[in-house]
């Protein structure tokens, strides 16, 4: 998952990097096809070189230490807002089919939970050129409709994020899952673009929670390089964010 | 003649009940995962401070244990948890089940909140932003209305001014005046200075004013803006000080697993609160192995600038 | 696999060739009276360009002598003269009496003018201010308009975003890819750069990656946004450069009086502009003696900060 | 005049400080008995110590060596539109009877002349809680209506600055000229309330563009102490700003 995730980074951009797993994502896609993407962080780093170490949260001292830019944080939003910013990386609680992200109120064996709510996920969602999102797969994750909008993907369809006054060049582009890619249509939905190596089709059309479009020209996701996989092993050796 | 203002230097007990009554609003956590003023949390708990409202982007565990405690009753925020463990089970408690009291949250985004903080310290009543448009926190959050705007026919979110009465912000080094360097990532701490109604600020080090004063651009806080200065060394552990010293993940994950029921989140509280009337004592229970690992070895220092004329 | 971007260094000739074509609007004097881009000015006088728009809070004597030498259509400024002598001549007469050609004058208020730049870096069309409220700037200006707060019944000003084409913006140092170190009073540089479509750097030093890294709080202008790197040491002259040289203030007087009639001011652009071809020669015609005494001789460096980990 | 313009800042004062003569009333008040003032410069510079040399712009090195903040215009600006600013101190080209100043289209000898501008003066005279203004008193320079009002003062009278949105306090203060010192009247209206040693008050009327109105209880512009003249002598021993 971690792999796929990494890959939607192309060389060069400039990467708006979420808590949690896009920070492991953006770092390896850093040290393998993108050394010369950017990352922004919330908090108001940017950096162009891998941080020394691994990272729990994007303020550990080694993000800071010869960072490119350190400074607050409407310095580093304001990029996206400019519509500067490439590709952001967000996790979620929960995804739609439209692709709209929920982290703020969510469903747990039938009770209603409070999650964290929206960090910087909904400006992120909001103002990227594109948005990637990474989750676990599985029915309560992936939902016909979310039950409350933290952060907007494509709301109802094609044409809703325009009328809602978002900017044109902006939108979800793919979620990552521990089962495969899904991506979008015209129309605004998700089908499914890929499976991971192992993963069956039905296996994934099973765990999401509504009846998911799958591509004409469905793939297997590539399974991860001997060089991802060294990667990842060196920049989180004790396995925290990459239990899988 | 020199202009020398008087110190403004006081414990943090004083800070605190001086300038933290109940049912003030106060923002905390405004530089984000790093330089949390968790001593200063800590004070409030032991002084039974009540209906506060807390403020700040992302408050990892600190909000967490204020709200268990009881203190809070309202949260301005856009991410309340834990940032390397997920979920806050006190936050959850109170908004689930009002334990141990009932809290309203009013939602921003991370970027909304530094909005509403900005226009504050520009002195607007609003600032307009793009940021939230489509988002269902629209529809519970009175400070975020849209708009269209006067100068094309763009829709806008207007960001209501948020003017907190007091902002406790960590700092790495000040003067006795409350001039104050402060580096790394600086999230919304700048902006949530200016914007509030006082500033109590936290210092690891207090150094003489030409110190601070040999560096004007990283005063980021000047003096008159400050009312109160804490000298107060590992104020924001576990979260960390650049240059100082680490995160202390541990202590985050151990307060995940203690604070997942009310009853060890209490044990939990009377160990590293309660029955620690201060900072010092919180230190010498934290341990020298644990404090030497964390603290920062491989020194960088920044390159000179030159202010000669 | 370490990211290092390619060389942006070029010289100023080139910079000026490729980035600033006749029809620019161009942002130059963010730091107010420190730190003007004389030296780029010159280039562009010398490259004959026209039809600018010049952009900038108070310009001292740049904005006088690229008008005077007939670079000029626009000025969208809050003040334009010498800042130590008083009026800017070749801009009266400009306004005035269209020599050597007529100028239109966006009237600004440094900080409307400021706001217009922080409108554009934010990303939002416009932002609100009380400044400029019952002046007569609003008359001829419409880029600053009325309009009713929507979060309250305040009148307020719109200031809409102002994009030059191009910031011209001096540092102390900076590093092959354009990631800037610059220190002292910033004025407008910060938005400046970030609201520009494009930013040439022009910098007293060109330093290793790791000496700017060292301390990123002041790398104030990250190098993704910018599209070249001059090296050019006493470009700012007679402008002072902190730590580098102060205010040539004899230099400016001297302007002063050899601009008063357009045919002295033709002789003085001779000598110090269209017979020097680059800031060499024109530090060879000031003299050792004259840049010995300007050049800082009492050293005051900052305390350092740690970014260690 | 600089003597009097000086002691319109109060110990521990914020005090704006506008470009040219403002500098050396401040630096005088900052060395005699404001010495907690703190002066905030719209380049960027805010200092609670006097410069160690004399300025001829705000930006000089010297004003930034050991400077109490540094940072961009908006980061001082804004303090002023929070209504911290306890005094904006300006210069100008022309003042009128209602305290409005004119520094952008001037009358030199019946014909128009461009003058520089607004630079800061507009935000300083519409944010400051009292506006002090300090220039040569002369029928050019103090003229019934300003033909243009860069800055505001109390427009056309009482209740002007409110009707136009203005802060509720904020307004002119005095005007200091060569001759004497102005005030205001509640209706908005300047009149003279002393005169400077030596100055006769028919002088100072006949000198002014309107027919001055002159406070019952008129004084005598204290002359400048032995203190106040030594240190004008110190900081400008060439007498560049204080040619008189």
């Amino acid at each position: 998952m971690v792999a796929a995730a990494a890959r939607e980074i192309r060389d060069g951009e400039l990467v708006f990097v979420g808590m949690r797993l896009p920070m492991i994502a953006f770092a390896l896609a850093k040290r393998t096809h993108a050394p010369r993407a950017t990352g922004l962080f919330e908090n108001g780093i940017i950096r162009d070189t891998p941080a020394p170490a691994l990272l729990y949260t994007m303020g550990d001292p080694p993000n800071l230490f010869q960072a490119t830019f350190c400074g607050d944080m409407i310095s580093v939003m304001s990029l996206l807002q400019q519509g500067r910013v490439n590709v952001g990386f967000l996790g979620a609680a929960e995804v739609d089919r439209f692709g709209n992200l929920n982290t703020t109120w969510g469903r747990r064996n039938g009770q209603t939970v409070r999650l964290p709510g929206s960090g910087g996920a909904c400006d992120i969602a909001g103002l990227s050129q594109r948005t990637v999102v990474i989750l676990a797969h599985d029915r309560e994750r992936l939902v016909a409709r979310v039950g409350y909008i933290t952060s907007p993907g494509n709301g109802d369809g094609a044409g809703w994020r325009r009328a809602r006054g978002l900017p044109a060049r902006s939108g979800p582009s793919a979620i990552i899952t521990t089962m495969g890619v899904l991506r979008f249509g015209e129309d605004g939905e998700a089908f499914l673009a890929s499976v991971h190596p192992g993963i069956r089709v039905e296996e994934a059309l099973s765990n999401t929670g509504w009846p998911l479009r799958v591509a004409d020209n469905l793939e297997v996701t590539p399974d991860p390089s001997e060089d991802e996989l060294r990667v990842i092993r060196e920049i989180d050796p004790d396995h925290f964010w990459t239990k899988t | 003649m020199t202009g020398a203002a008087h110190s403004k230097l006081v414990s943090m007990q004083q800070a605190i009940s001086e300038h933290v009554p109940s049912g003030s609003s106060v923002l905390m956590g405004a530089e984000l995962e790093q330089m949390i003023p968790f001593s200063a949390g800590h004070e409030i708990i032991r002084q039974g401070r009540r209906d506060l409202t807390l403020v700040g982007p992302i408050s990892d565990i600190l909000f967490d244990q204020m709200i268990g405690a009881g203190c809070v009753s309202r949260v301005m925020a856009a991410w309340v948890g834990n940032a390397s463990a997920g979920v806050g089970y006190c936050f959850r408690r109170a908004v689930e089940r009002a334990i141990p009291n009932a809290i309203e949250t009013v939602d921003y985004t991370n970027f909304t909140l530094a909005m509403a903080l900005h226009a504050a310290a520009l002195g607007v009543p609003f600032l307009p932003t793009y940021a939230a448009l489509g988002s269902d926190l629209l529809k519970s959050n009175g400070n975020l209305c849209e708009f269209i705007s006067p100068v094309n026919e763009d829709r806008l979110i207007a960001v209501r001014a948020l003017q907190p009465d007091v902002a406790i912000v960590p700092v790495q080094r000040a003067d006795a005046a409350g001039n104050s360097h402060l580096w790394g990532n600086l999230g919304v701490a700048i902006d949530g200075a200016r914007a509030s109604r006082k500033v109590i600020v936290v210092a690891e080090e207090i150094v003489a004013p030409e110190v601070i004063a040999s560096d004007p651009n990283r005063t980021l806080i000047p003096g008159f803006l400050v009312a109160a200065v804490v000298h107060e060394p590992w104020g924001a552990h576990p979260s960390p000080v650049q240059g100082y010293y680490g995160r202390d993940h541990a202590f985050f994950a151990e307060y995940h697993e203690q604070s997942r029921n009310q009853e060890d989140f209490e044990r939990w509280l009377e160990r590293w609160v309660l029955k620690t009337p201060s900072r010092v004592e919180y230190i010498m229970q934290l341990g020298n192995a644990r404090t030497a690992d964390l603290r920062t070895r491989e020194h960088a220092f920044t390159a000179p600038a030159d202010f000669g004329f």
